[in-house]
């Protein structure tokens, strides 16, 4: 039983949790959150796959930017919170 | 009711599939080499061709991909074709986003003193980071695609940071179609040259050489640069708000 | 060189690319790459055309046979009409159009199961993104949503394949996948079975198309129904025939799949009484007919079929989204004596949905005799029945339209002017003409139908004598 | 393990996109579907003491085996593909929460 099997195992139990976790959720920026997560994990995932390459291109869109678009989407939804802060 | 339901159909769906795909995948043991019927054998030996065989890192000349990153040479040259499809699918949903949002104003985010001064220390080096990633694609790890996203993430922090920078967004649609467009145009010269579409037409040089691989390190450029621009493109339609309401 | 296959993809690739910066030119590359597509169709050599200079299966290749001549054919000559036709909505997503038009292509071409992917996936978003030109926006979702969930599931099915086989070359896939054990090729067959169910609007997904076909318009119904339903008619023809390996389990999932879509298409389509709906369910209904031609192995009956379907649904949504548009409404009630006003659109409109039910001297007729016949010889002797039944329903609603359209011209000008409609007008000269088109099209090949038939039957020895491609380079 | 991860992924998101009306919701169902997707297609290729598939200078003397390349060139261009969906989702969300005020399918109803 190697380290790297025993990481697996971790990495692949948290990740099912987290997925579960991610989609259950009523609050949606606990989703969100938890969906970035998700992604960072399977970057992980993918490094001890020997997937360097699958592993960087996630970080950078799949948790990076995927993350970045939600909260902007959804950011922009919440008019009046903005507004107060931009006349404040 | 209705949760219980899926419930119920998953598990039954998750059993199925286990026991199937566990037939012919060995899911509790990993296989100890790679099957010999697969045709990725072919990839790693740069055998395809039927001029590879062993490879040694920094001696082995000329071989048919060239590029010491197996996925980069199935990516931008075995299956280069596919990576166009790809390039042309973000093409796609950036006209969609750009189309859906409409005309409007890009939002201020309220860009504090930490983000502007972060902006403009960090941006540069993300930057850097971006083109040493995609120049170096058939060496290490990434290409076009993460360093694309990662010079289009630097772009977005300097716009995001900065009140000085005018939401027009012109110049990247022009480095979008022209690395689209040059990209269509090297594959044609391939078409031209060596006698079919995306055909590796320059000299691949040595293995592990920065210039070597032929034309991937130059798909790569156009990819990272096709790639970044659209990226930012879709994520600055993201922020704009419309100018009414 | 000059007359590679490859150019039908190249071109409108980098028309669109250019497109995006130079808007004022954007309408006329779209034309004058439809026409070179055209030239480019008939100079072009039958064959295989390799992509990147490595010999399937390793690299990539697109293969030009009889099948996809007539698909692309097909393909070309409706897109170059329909965006004449509805060239003011078409100017707003050129684009778009021409990157679906490189999908398309690609799709029907390509000889490789996980480019194929990549180009459905295309197809697919330039659906949904000229699916937004309905104005709404909740049916589009609701197809982005079943489409990209299927697309997932198309993608693994293809992993699926290259892990049991080590090689996604589509020509020939089918004997090596043949060749495995049932238990091993069944989950991969189901994967891409449902992965392509969606677009083929087969019946528990196909939802989404009564929403987005029962709201078009004039742009968005042609290409829908006349152009993007076909070539995914003719992707799943050739995945029946290349790829997609039944047995019992999947064979009869599938049939059961396509006369449920079948019959509860065209039953929807006779309760409707919105005409962009009826059409919309005729869609669904014609879509489970084809897919029931491929699945029991009459590839010639489903290929006259999709090619009756597609140039009918031409002229049909074509006059109705633009008749609806122009008079507010596509209910049965507004439009009752409409064709009074519009005699020429009346004319080819009638001409469309005769073709459509399988009137004698129609080319549908030929079509559904030869689907029949080749169900006949296949045993199953109740799928003709059904087929049969349901052509008369199919019938019964088309005939109840046409007379309800028509209707006051039948019973005398002076009596019923009054109830008709206030005239408005719907088509310029120019559209009226393309119309025209399409409806001599439609019926010149009705005419001659035996010399098309015979045409197409000589397709179909040329798609069995695929010799097997990388099996030697195996092992 | 991680295959088995990969799957329960696709499974788990599967669920959520059944169970749920909300539209962020259901892109984000769709997003753990198609992470499960890349995971469970990269451990098609897994090939236990493999190496990552790039030739280094320090590759080891004796025999090794690279895991499988394509796969991966497939992931990229699945992760690729699905952020262009999502971004295109969430800008149809984005333009019906504009129009009807929420983001719950059920409670716009069919749209006629």
């Amino acid at each position: 039983m190697s380290i790297l099997l025993v990481l697996e195992w971790i990495v692949g139990i948290v990740l099912i949790i987290g997925a579960v976790a991610c989609v259950v959720t009523e609050n949606i920026w606990a989703a969100i959150v938890r969906l970035s997560l998700l992604s960072m994990l399977a970057v992980v995932a993918f490094a001890l796959m020997r997937a360097p390459d699958v592993a960087l291109t996630e970080a950078v869109i799949g948790s990076g930017l995927v993350t970045f678009v939600f909260v902007v989407a959804i950011k922009k939804m919440l008019p009046k919170e903005n507004e107060n802060e931009e006349t404040r | 009711m209705k949760k219980l339901v899926s419930l119920f159909l998953i598990l039954v769906l998750a059993f199925f599939l286990t026991t199937a795909l566990d037939q012919g995948l060995d899911f509790w043991h990993s296989p100890s080499q790679l099957d010999a019927f697969r045709m990725s054998n072919a990839f790693v030996q740069n055998d395809v061709l039927g001029e590879g065989g062993a490879l040694v890192f920094g001696e082995s000349k000329n071989l048919e991909s060239g590029s010491a990153n197996i996925v980069t040479s199935i990516v931008v040259d075995y299956r280069s074709f596919d990576t166009l499809g790809e390039i042309t699918v973000l093409f796609l949903s950036a006209l969609g986003v750009g189309l859906l949002m409409g005309s409007g104003v890009r939002t201020t985010l309220r860009s504090g003193f930490i983000l502007k001064t972060a902006a403009k220390m960090v941006a540069p080096l993300m930057l850097l980071t971006g083109i040493y990633i995609f120049t170096h694609g058939h060496l290490t790890p990434g290409g076009g695609f993460p360093g694309g996203s990662m010079m289009a993430t630097a772009f977005l922090l300097h716009y995001f940071g900065s009140d000085t920078v005018k939401s027009n967004l012109k110049p990247l649609k022009w480095i979008e179609s022209t690395a689209g467009a040059l990209y269509i145009l090297l594959g044609l010269a391939g078409l031209f040259v060596a006698g079919s579409f995306l055909q590796n037409f320059l000299p691949t040089g040595t293995l592990g050489h920065l210039v070597s691989a032929g034309i991937i390190p130059l798909v790569y450029v156009l990819v990272g640069l096709k790639v970044g621009s659209e990226v930012s493109g879709i994520v600055a339609d993201f922020s704009k708000t419309e100018v009414v309401s | 060189m000059m007359g590679s296959i490859i150019w039908l993809i190249a071109l409108p690739l980098l028309a669109a690319f250019v497109s995006v910066v130079a808007q004022t030119y954007q309408y006329g590359l779209l034309v004058v790459t439809l026409l070179m597509n055209l030239l480019v169709l008939f100079a072009a050599p039958q064959g295989l055309t390799i992509i990147g200079g490595y010999e399937p299966p390793f690299g990539i290749s697109l293969l030009f046979d009889q099948y996809a001549l007539i698909a692309l054919l097909l393909i070309q000559v409706l897109l170059l009409l329909i965006i004449v036709l509805a060239r003011p909505l078409a100017k707003n997503y050129t684009p778009v159009i021409l990157v679906m038009l490189a999908g398309l292509n690609g799709m029907l071409l390509t000889n490789d199961l996980f480019n194929l992917f990549v180009m459905i996936e295309i197809v697919s978003i330039a659906a949904f993104i000229l699916s937004t030109a309905n104005g709404k926006l909740t049916h589009t979702f609701h197809y982005l949503i079943l489409a990209t969930v299927s697309g997932v599931f198309f993608l693994l099915g293809t992993v699926l394949v290259y892990a049991y086989t080590g090689i996604l070359v589509v020509q020939g896939l089918m004997m090596r996948l043949a060749s495995l054990p049932v238990a091993l090729s069944l989950i991969p067959m189901m994967l891409l079975i449902f992965g392509m169910a969606v677009e083929l609007k087969l019946v528990p997904v196909s939802s989404w198309a009564k929403n987005i076909y029962g709201q078009a318009n004039l742009l968005t119904g042609p290409i829908f129904a006349a152009v993007l339903a076909p070539a995914f008619g003719f992707v799943f023809g050739r995945m029946m025939n290349e790829v997609i390996v039944l047995h019992s389990l999947t064979g009869y999932t599938l049939l059961v799949m396509a006369i449920s879509t079948f019959v509860l298409g065209e039953l929807a389509a006779y309760r409707q009484t919105d005409l962009l709906k009826t059409l919309a369910f005729s869609s669904i209904g014609q879509s489970g007919l084809a897919v029931m031609m491929f699945t029991l192995g009459a590839p010639w009956a489903g290929i006259l079929l999709l090619i009756n379907n597609a140039l009918a649904k031409s002229i049909l949504y074509g006059v109705a989204t633009g008749v609806t548009a122009a008079y507010g409404n596509a209910s049965m009630g507004v439009l009752k004596g409409v064709f009074y006003h519009h005699r020429l659109l009346g004319v080819a409109f009638s001409l469309a949905s005769l073709s459509l039910v399988g009137i004698p001297l129609f080319l549908g007729f030929f079509a559904k005799v030869s689907a029949v016949m080749a169900i006949f010889s296949t045993g199953l002797i109740w799928v003709p029945v059904i087929i049969l039944l349901t052509a008369i329903v199919e019938g019964a609603y088309v005939m109840r339209w046409l007379l309800q359209l028509w209707s006051p011209a039948f019973e005398g000008y002076l009596a019923s002017k009054k109830e008709l409609p206030q005239k408005r007008n719907v088509f310029s000269a120019q559209q009226i003409l393309v119309v025209g088109v399409l409806a001599v099209i439609l019926f010149t090949m009705g005419l001659m139908p035996q010399r098309f038939v015979d045409a197409l039957q000589k397709t179909q020895p040329a798609m069995a004598q695929y010799e097997m491609v990388g099996q030697g380079e195996q092992q | 393990m991680i295959q088995f991860a990969g799957i329960a992924l696709i499974l788990i998101g599967i669920y959520g996109l059944m169970t749920t009306k909300h539209m962020i919701k259901l892109i984000i169902a769709l997003n753990v579907m198609e992470l499960g997707a890349n995971i469970f297609i990269i451990s098609i290729g897994f090939v236990a003491h493999g190496l990552a598939p790039i030739y280094t200078a320090d590759l080891p003397n004796q025999a090794f085996s690279f895991v499988d390349p394509l796969p991966q060139a497939m992931v990229l261009t699945a992760i690729v593909i699905g952020f262009g969906v999502s971004a295109l989702g969430l800008v149809v969300a984005q333009n019906i929460y504009k129009k009807h005020g929420t983001y719950d399918l059920s409670e716009i109803g069919g749209e006629e």
